[in-house]
């Protein structure tokens, strides 16, 4: 029977990660990964309430939060799509019109 | 139909219209404001008919309730302190459209919109009984003024709009606070929301939080007077505005400064009025001496009565924080006589304006010899405003000079002197543009001032000598309210020390062949307050 | 018409109402006719109801008609009431027909001036406000009338506004007597404060009562003699009058020398309850009037203006009358007033005459040997000039000796009154020398005058002379007025004026004079009014303007200095005047700017943050994730 | 004991290929990573006694939404664009102030988030329990993510779909698109 | 949560708003593929759906709680719904001439507004914080695709990219802290949140949960320093939909923070939280105003001010107590009405849409186009909070709650601040009527009868609102009741 601060920590380690690489890299994708990496661990942390409560809804969350994040996914995918047509990078450095 | 609502919401029914005229009809744009306005002086001289003399507290009371859970109501109300003001802002509006008949090309119709919405701002402002209505009244007055120096200003004109706005919204902004804070106060001790001003009154209030309240209003009003130092965004506004928005301003809007001090900051709060009354009074009396001063080395005229306007509203924030009677009468009067000097001054120069294009002492001199008729119009307001006695602006000035004097001798002193700097730049200004060699040959054939400026100037006239000569008529309708200030602020015995002495020597029997005079001579309310060491020291600044 | 006083006044004004309004078009006819008839009117009026108040009263009481209540507030206030006692009677006698006397004059003189309207017009306006002057009942009432003569001379020195002097000099008037009206007011509020009112009865009633601290009675004095100063042109605020000659002569006449400058005087007689209990006060007032008299005097030693001299010498002579007052001889002052307008009227009217014949030359540099020529004129000039110099049995002579003789004698500070006398005596001398100097050099002699000019000579019209004439009798006979009571025990302006000069415990009502040092004086008086004029007659009648060119080389220094007027108006200049419109100056340009600046500097802050707090919006969103985390990481830090 | 192995192996396993999806300069091997760490947290689920979640976990992220990102990384063929770092002060700032934030995490997690008492019991969230649960209790919310999705999928339809594509565009008044 | 028969009679009913919306929407899309034609009709047909939903909304739906206590129909939220679906109908009234005129006419576009108003109105009555997550997300996703809307525009793609990449990044925020609250209350239902605050006390990781939550919700109204993405997306959105995206999801967020706020109101005085939230309000309305004075891009400018706004709202939300809550509906309404107003004007300039709408393209529109400038003006005023429109006396209830609970200094500071404020507003009054246009560059305006409509109704509802707001003030009052007694 593990701990479940043991999974709070790890997926604590991870959101950071997931953090840092948002604010760390420029490739639109590689953030966007970054931020399914966030939300992943925040399901993990779900998760391990959950059972450490025998509560159902933590789980349930789990389950609606990966449809967020689906939904997500496909929108934004679109979003950098239409950005790569526009200026064939999705370097999001290179989005810089609009400034001050 | 009530009497007040209507004439309050005359104009603005009327500018409502008036949007709908077609803009190339000038003729009957014109026509139409000067007839609105006109209609509602003739309905407001109503207040005179059904006026009951001897009232302290307000007549023709309006009260509808508006906001209730706040106890905000629409409540209208006029008393003595409020009801020269009123007329006077319903009988100079039309004069200004009267007078501003030929002036405007551009945009006639949003320029008469603009006033007219002005004018029931100003109305309204003077009679609202409830705070928050004054206050919207207030600012409301703030935005046609914007506009009309905005867009029929002069050169810079957009500079003076946003300084006028924003000095005045800065100051108004604070007092917001102030009036919620004072309306929280009062909810807390009655129990019964309300911004009724006569309601508040009874507001007991901590001395700092009275102190601070008494700071936002005073600011918000000191702004509006102006009161130095903070005087600087008026000869701006004045000189940028056009003619019609430099009399209001000068005429009415300036007034809601006074007004506000009278109305509200005194009541509200006597202890520190009667803390700082020192700090203004000074301040005002900086004001008379530095506007005079400054008013004499302008060399436009338009700046230099801009100046001089500083200089009179100082007398009248000298009379209201001397807290007596007579001094608070003459401030009252003055504010009326400095609307209608002031006014016709800008008026006048506004009338030359119109022919010459500038406004710089430097290109005129002599023109008495082209436009007498308008040289005459031109001293008589100027004499008005240096206070020839026989005209309005002497017995205003006496009164708050002398009852002023009876508190703060030194003070009353130093703005006395201030009339000799009066007649110093006013009869500078006169010189420099009427007398001398009629040398500038644009000036040799000027055409003179013409039926519809005359048509607005004599009933100006008509007035000043009509206060100058009887001022009873104006004073007694005002002086029940101003006893019932008084006792508000716990200063109910008018007269001070000095003057109370006089009750002793006035037991002297007096002589039989002018009982009349010693009867009218000795105040009506007997005081028991002792003389104290004042009237010697006074004596003694006197003398040195 | 005693209850209708308020017809005198009114009656001038209607008629400047309908020549100011109606005067231009209507033509000189009109304007004439208005003039003269409500000029006239006034005269009659107040000589009826002078003599209806001699039928009423019979000891001096004082008469009050009372119109209305001008204004009270808080127990200040005045009422428009007009009042009749033995002071303003002599006033208004004085006023309404030498006024009258000059509108006549006018005609003549103002005939071919374009503004002929507005002239009289003023003229009028001018009379009306004179009475209210000396018929009102309180200061403040006065006060109205006060400032009415101000505004009058005010327009009519200005009369010629195409000039640039003359505007000037007009308002140099109208500011100079504002700083005195600036004294009159705090009196008024003085006596508000202290006295509970300003009518004079009731002032003098209570301070008569005691209990009112001399400090504040002597303040009350001293603040009334400052507005004496500034209308009837004392030290220090004289400097308005000389220039004050730009206006037409009668003008200078009528206001100048008759009737408006005299106005300080008849103030302090009305008050002179308050200034007998305030003896430091009268002192001032004797000292400057002394001052003033010697002063101007000598000024006039060595004027080239014909009107600038008789200026100078109507300074002096106001001078005397404050002597008068100062030293408690208030019916001498007042005998001295009468008298000082008919034979200075005279006089100015007698210059008005000789510029008339000169085409409007007024420099006696270019006169001479007029004599002839204007017979008339020279007549009167000449008499009016014996009765100034104060050479015996002319009017001058009684009533100068008899402020003399009190200055002497004064009973309040007998030190400085005989200084006082001294004074007055040096001007006297002064007096009869510049005079004579002025007949001589502009009747005597030949003439230096252009040709054109001496072929325009000619005697002025009968409308002039006969004023003339009229005006030269009086001032002959007008000592008989009141005689010295060693001499006479009849009727005398004196004792007419007692009334207003009551009983009060601790002044004296009148000076007891020595039937010895009265003759004593009047002796010392002639031998110097006489001396004065052989000086001046041995020196110009024959000799002419040699002398003065004699005396400019002897003493350049001096005599420039006298012709600059002692160099007083620069002095105002470099020390008041200047300064102020610098600082005012400053005020304007520094003061304002400064805080104009600072509410800019504000705004500056204000934007400047917006400026800087723009930059953090970069534009790429990496930096807003990383403002966002930072921001949440800085709240837990501070939070938790 | 053996749970712990599988544990901290796992553990491991997740922040490795989390660190290498931020370090690695190449999406593609950024987006296998995520992946495997992906299969990493499923095991965690299983720990967590969550079996049908850690299926979802595998089907829905693994397998659906990961491809979806490969499919695009390849559809723009970004494989070979490999970033250059810039912006030092942003990277500095990034690392440090998320090692605070970490840091501060843990600490506090450890502080607070100790449960004494582990779950007793076993935790039953099969298939069976929440299916029933969200057919019953969460139908509301389900229902709401129905819409969400299809939010979603219009929505990208909008932006990527049909007209897309149109390169340096003009738009309705015909000026150039400035880029 | 426990467990509820399926189904309970009734609960079609309660959400019969949002189904109307969802299937409008679908209607729409549908419409838009199969009769291209007809694209004129789409926005009278979502107009036509707004009004019937609100109509539903009024009339049919009765307050309760649904769905296990998970989902709450008040007065309140009866308020806020109204006040999303006004929203929604001025962005299509704007919408219909911009999309025309921009040739990018779709029945996406009001079907994504509707379904954004969907989740908005989910959020507004979800009682438990995953209803709210998912509200959330729907409006989330809308947005993401209505600021990218204008493909061809490469701003409006940089802006989508820009709102989604933070709206992401922010989401994932938003759930941790929500994992880190239901591990400490073991919970995400308002109700229970409350009953749990109401007898435990907080731990610090609960206050990083909180700090995270607020930081998510933060993004959502663009509050400093959460807030610069804001101006940006709106330059960059399509006109209309920025005006609606700078009004709705703050409401929508706003009412959600207000249950949040009332079920932690038990520890509130214990802990610090609330000035975190003082700070937000403070930095908001510094920074907002301070650099909406140097922006010369109107959407900028309004974005900035919007921030500062947001500030005004978080002033009253300091303590939540009907009156604030009443205060925060009442704003929020005139919000929505003078800021959608003012980008509904801005959104009738007939420009490239890549390049800003600096104020130089208002020059002299103010006599140009009367009554655009004229509606330009009265919204300026309003946001400025000048008598007699609805923004004074919005503000004044701010305020007024400010100083009621004591938050003296606070209020003063926004005082300050909205002394600041005044002056780039009259900035643009200036340029509406005082600045003649640059030669040759006098930009044109298009707008119908739709547009027109749609100013008149923010014109009349501004003036109304400030000439006589006691009607809403009551109604807003009784329903902040209602709302916390509960």
């Amino acid at each position: 029977m593990i701990p479940t601060h043991y999974f709070l920590i790890l997926s604590a380690i991870l959101f950071t990660i997931g953090v840092v690489g948002v604010l760390t890299r420029k490739n639109g994708i590689t953030i966007f990964m970054c931020i399914e990496l966030m939300v992943n661990a925040v399901n993990l942390t779900f998760l391990a309430y959950a059972r450490q409560f025998h509560d159902l809804h933590g789980l349930m969350f789990v389950f609606f939060i990966m449809a967020i994040a689906a939904a997500e996914a496909a929108v934004g995918l679109a979003i950098f799509i239409s950005l790569f047509h526009h200026r064939d990078t999705i370097d999001v450095d290179e989005a810089n019109l609009m400034h001050w | 139909m009530p009497l007040l609502s209507t004439f309050l919401w005359l104009p603005i029914a009327g500018a409502i219209l008036l949007a709908f005229f077609p803009r190339t009809a000038t003729g009957a744009i014109k026509g139409f404001g000067l007839v609105v306005s006109l209609i509602t002086f003739v309905i407001s001289l109503g207040l005179l008919r059904g006026w009951q003399d001897g009232h302290a507290d307000f007549q023709f009371v309006e009260s509808i309730p508006w906001i209730p859970q706040w106890g905000i109501t629409y409540g209208l109300g006029v008393d003595g302190i409020t009801l020269w003001l009123v007329l006077l802002t319903t009988f100079l509006t039309p004069l200004i459209f009267l007078s501003g008949w030929n002036a405007i090309h551009k945009h006639p119709k949003e320029y008469i919109i603009s006033f007219l919405v002005m004018e029931t701002a100003m109305i309204g402002a003077f009679l609202a009984t409830d705070l928050i209505l004054f206050y919207i009244f207030f600012e409301l007055m703030l935005l046609p003024m914007y506009l009309v120096i905005g867009v029929w200003g002069g050169a810079n004109r957009i500079y003076a709009a946003i300084k006028f706005f924003l000095f005045t919204i800065a100051g108004s902004l604070l007092m917001l606070l102030g009036i919620i804070y004072l309306g929280f106060q009062s909810y807390h001790q009655t129990g019964l929301p309300s911004f009724t001003i006569t309601d508040l009154y009874g507001t007991q209030l901590a001395p700092t939080a009275q102190t601070l309240l008494f700071l936002a209003f005073t600011l918000a009003f000191a702004i509006k007077v102006p009161l130095f130092p903070l005087h600087t965004w008026l000869p701006d506004a004045h000189v940028e505005a056009p003619t019609g928005g430099s009399i209001i301003l000068a005429g009415v809007m300036l007034k809601m400064g006074t007004y506000g001090f009278l109305r509200f900051v005194l009541p509200f709060f006597p202890d520190a009025t009667a803390q700082y009354a020192n700090v203004l009074i000074a301040l005002s009396v900086i004001g008379i001496i530095y506007g005079a001063l400054v008013a004499w080395v302008q060399p436009d005229m338009k700046k230099l009565v801009a100046y001089s306007s500083v200089s009179h509203l100082g007398f009248c924030v000298l009379g209201i924080f001397a807290l007596n009677q007579t001094a608070i009468e003459g401030s009252i009067l003055q504010m009326v006589n400095h609307g209608l000097s002031t006014g016709a001054l800008f008026m006048l120069v506004g009338v030359i304006y119109e022919r010459r294009h500038t406004r710089l002492l430097a290109d005129y001199g002599g023109i008495a010899r082209t436009m007498p008729v308008f040289a005459v119009f031109f001293v008589i307001a100027m004499l008005s405003s240096v206070g020839l006695p026989g005209l309005n602006g002497f017995i205003g000035e006496f009164l708050i000079l002398s009852g002023s004097f009876q508190t703060h001798p030194v003070a009353a002193t130093i703005a006395a002197s201030g009339v000799i700097l009066a007649a110093i730049y006013l009869l500078w200004l006169v010189q420099k543009v009427f007398f001398g060699p009629l040398e500038n040959e644009e000036n040799k054939n000027i055409p003179e001032i013409a039926w519809n400026e005359v048509a607005a100037l004599v009933p100006i006239v008509i007035l000043m000598v009509w206060i100058g000569v009887h001022p009873n008529t104006f004073l007694k309708k005002m002086e029940p309210s101003v006893k019932y200030l008084m006792t508000r602020i716990g200063n109910a015995d008018a007269r001070t020390p000095m003057l109370a002495k006089q009750d002793d020597c006035c037991a002297l029997p007096a002589a039989a062949h002018d009982a009349k005079t010693a009867a009218l001579a000795t105040p009506a309310s007997a005081s028991h307050s002792t003389p104290t060491a004042l009237p010697a020291s006074a004596a003694g600044e006197v003398k040195q | 018409m005693l209850n209708n006083l308020w017809l005198i006044p009114i009656t001038p004004f209607v008629g400047f109402l309908l020549n100011g309004l109606f005067g231009k078009r209507a033509g000189k006819g009109f304007v004439t006719a208005v003039a003269i008839l409500f000029s006239l009117g006034a005269a009659l009026l107040g000589t009826a109801a002078v003599i209806e108040y001699n039928g009423h009263y019979h000891h001096g009481e004082r008469h009050l008609n009372l119109v209305y209540q001008w204004f009270n507030s808080g127990g200040i206030g005045a009422d428009i009431a007009f009042q009749l006692d033995p002071l303003s009677i002599v006033m208004l006698m004085v006023v309404t027909w030498v006024g009258f006397l000059i509108h006549v004059y006018s005609i003549g003189y103002m005939l071919h001036e374009e503004g002929y309207w507005r002239y009289f017009a003023y003229l009028n306006l001018f009379l009306s406000a004179m009475l209210i002057l000396i018929l009102g009942s309180s200061y403040l009432f006065m006060f109205v009338g006060w400032e009415g003569v101000g505004l009058c001379s005010y327009l009519l020195i200005g009369f010629y506004y195409q000039t640039d002097y003359a505007p000037a000099a007009g308002k140099k008037a109208f500011i100079v007597n504002r700083i005195g009206d600036f004294g009159m007011l705090v009196a008024m509020f003085l006596m508000f404060g202290f006295l509970g009112s300003v009518d004079f009865a009731k002032v003098s009633q209570v301070a008569a009562a005691g209990n009112i601290s001399p400090t504040v009675l002597t303040a009350i004095c001293l603040l009334l003699f400052l507005g004496a100063c500034g209308k009837s042109a004392q030290i220090p605020l004289y400097v308005w009058l000389p220039d004050a000659m730009a206006g037409p002569t009668p003008v200078s006449a009528l206001i100048h020398a008759a009737t408006m400058v005299t106005a300080g005087v008849y103030m302090i007689a009305r008050s002179n309850v308050l200034y007998r209990l305030a003896p430091d006060a009268m002192m001032v007032v004797a000292i400057v009037g002394g001052l003033t008299a010697l002063f101007a005097a000598t000024i006039g030693l060595r004027q080239f203006d014909i009107k600038k001299v008789l200026a100078y010498s109507t300074v002096s002579q106001l001078g005397f009358m404050f002597i008068a007052v100062g030293v408690g001889a208030f019916s001498a002052g007042v005998f001295h007033l009468v008298t000082h307008a008919f034979f200075k009227a005279c006089l100015f009217l007698g210059s008005g005459s000789v510029i008339h014949a000169m085409s409007g030359e007024q420099d006696i540099r270019n006169m001479g040997g007029l004599k002839s020529k204007i017979p008339h004129t020279f007549r009167t000039f000449a008499i009016a000039t014996y009765a100034i110099a104060g050479l015996p049995l002319a009017a001058g002579f009684f009533s100068k000796d008899e402020i003399l003789v009190s200055a002497w004698s004064t009973p309040y500070f007998p030190a400085v009154g005989k200084f006082v006398w001294l004074l007055g005596t040096l001007a006297a001398f002064c007096t009869a020398f510049y005079m004579y100097r002025l007949v001589y050099l502009t009747f005597y002699g030949k003439f230096r005058g252009t040709h054109e000019q001496e072929h325009h000579l000619h005697e002025s019209p009968a409308t002039m002379t006969g004023p003339l004439w009229i005006l030269a009798i009086l001032s002959i006979f007008g000592g008989l007025l009141s005689l010295p009571h060693a001499f006479w025990h009849g009727w005398s302006l004196s004792k007419w004026l007692h009334p207003i000069i009551p009983e009060v415990i601790g002044t004296h009502s009148e000076i007891h004079l020595e039937l010895s040092t009265e003759l004593m004086i009047a002796a010392v008086s002639t031998i110097i009014a006489i001396l004065g004029w052989l000086a001046a007659r041995s020196l110009y009648k024959d000799k002419q303007l040699a002398s003065d060119n004699a005396f400019a080389q002897r003493s350049p220094a001096l005599a420039k200095a006298i012709e600059n007027k002692w160099y007083v108006d620069e002095l105002y200049a470099a020390t008041i005047v200047r300064p102020l419109e610098g600082l005012s100056r400053f005020l304007w340009k520094g003061v304002d700017a400064l805080i104009d600046g600072i509410a800019m500097i504000l705004g500056y802050v204000v934007r400047g943050f917006g400026e800087i707090l723009r930059f953090f919006q970069t534009g790429n969103v990496r930096n807003y994730a990383l403002m966002f985390f930072i921001g949440v990481v800085v709240f837990i830090a501070f939070f938790v | 004991m053996v749970e712990f192995a599988i544990f901290f192996l796992f553990a491991a396993i997740a922040v490795i290929f989390a660190l290498v999806v931020v370090l690695h300069r190449n999406p593609v091997v950024g987006a296998l990573s995520l992946v495997a760490s992906f299969f990493a947290l499923a095991v965690m689920y299983v720990l967590l006694e969550a079996p049908f979640l850690a299926a979802l976990q595998v089907i829905v992220y693994a397998g659906a939404i990961m491809v979806l990102f490969l499919f695009v990384i390849m559809l723009l063929n970004l494989q070979h664009v490999a970033e250059p770092t810039t912006r030092p002060i942003q990277q500095f700032l990034g690392y440090t102030s998320g090692a605070a934030f970490g840091i501060g995490l843990i600490y506090f997690l450890l502080k607070y988030a100790v449960f004494s008492a582990g779950p007793e019991g076993p935790f039953r969230a099969d298939a069976r329990a929440i299916g029933i649960r969200m057919f019953e209790a969460y139908v509301f919310p389900f229902e709401m993510v129905s819409i969400l999705l299809l939010a979603a999928i219009v929505g990208a339809l909008t932006l990527s779909g049909r007209g897309a594509g149109v390169r340096s565009a003009f738009d309705s008044r015909g000026t150039e698109v400035s880029k | 949560m426990n467990l509820q028969p399926l189904l309970e009679p009734g609960y079609l009913n309660a959400i019969l708003p949002e189904l109307i919306l969802s299937g409008g929407g679908m209607l729409l899309i549908l419409f838009g593929v199969f009769a291209p034609r007809a694209k004129g009709a789409l926005a009278p047909l979502a107009l036509l759906l707004f009004i019937a939903t609100a109509w539903t909304e009024i009339l049919f739906i009765r307050a309760g709680h649904f769905f296990g206590g998970t989902y709450e129909i008040s007065p309140i939220t009866m308020i806020f719904d109204v006040t999303f679906l006004l929203a929604g109908m001025l962005a299509t009234l704007f919408a219909r001439d911009y999309l025309d005129r921009e040739g990018i006419e779709g029945g996406e576009f009001y079907a994504l507004l509707m379904w954004g108003t969907v989740g908005m109105m989910m959020m507004a009555k979800g009682l438990d914080l995953l209803i709210i997550v998912l509200g959330l997300e729907i409006l989330s996703v809308c947005i993401f695709v209505l600021v990218g809307y204008h493909r061809r525009i490469a701003v409006s793609n940089e802006a989508s990219l820009k709102y989604f990449l933070m709206g992401a990044f922010a989401t994932g925020f938003i759930l941790y802290g929500i994992a880190l609250f239901y591990g400490a209350t073991q919970s995400t239902n308002i109700a229970a949140l409350a009953r749990w605050f109401a007898m435990n006390d907080v731990t610090p990781l609960l206050t990083v949960g909180f700090v995270l939550m607020m930081a998510g919700f933060g993004f959502k109204l663009a509050l400093a320093p959460f807030h610069p993405w804001a101006p940006d997306v709106y330059q960059g959105a399509p006109t209309p939909v920025a005006g609606w995206l700078s009004v709705a999801p703050k409401a929508a967020t706003l009412i959600a923070l207000i249950r949040l706020f009332d079920a932690m109101s038990p520890v509130l005085p214990k802990v610090s939280w609330m000035n975190m939230v003082a700070v937000l309000a403070i930095l908001s309305m510094v920074v907002g105003n301070a650099v909406a004075i140097v922006q010369r891009d109107l959407k900028r400018m309004l974005a900035y001010s919007g921030i500062a706004h947001v500030g005004y709202m978080m002033i009253a939300m300091l303590t939540v107590r009907d009156d604030s809550v009443a205060a925060v509906a009442v704003y929020t309404i005139t919000y929505a009405l003078m800021n959608i107003g003012a980008f509904g004007v801005v959104s009738l300039l007939i420009k490239n849409q890549n390049d800003p709408h600096t104020l130089d393209d208002i020059a002299g529109l103010g006599f140009r186009r009367k009554f655009y400038g004229f509606a330009l003006a009265i919204c300026m005023f309003s946001l400025s909070g000048l008598p007699p429109t609805a923004g004074f006396i919005s503000k004044f209830y701010i305020f007024k709650t400010a100083i009621e609970s004591g938050h003296t200094t606070v209020a003063l500071i926004g005082i300050l601040a909205s002394i600041i404020s005044v002056y780039y507003y009259l900035r643009v009054v200036y340029y509406l009527y005082m600045k003649e246009p640059a030669e040759g560059y006098a930009i044109g305006t298009g707008g119908g009868v739709f547009a027109l409509g749609a100013l008149i109704i923010a014109v009349v509802g501004i003036l109304a609102i400030g000439i006589y707001p006691t009607p809403l003030f009551q109604a807003a009052g009784n329903a902040a009741k209602i709302l916390l007694q509960q």
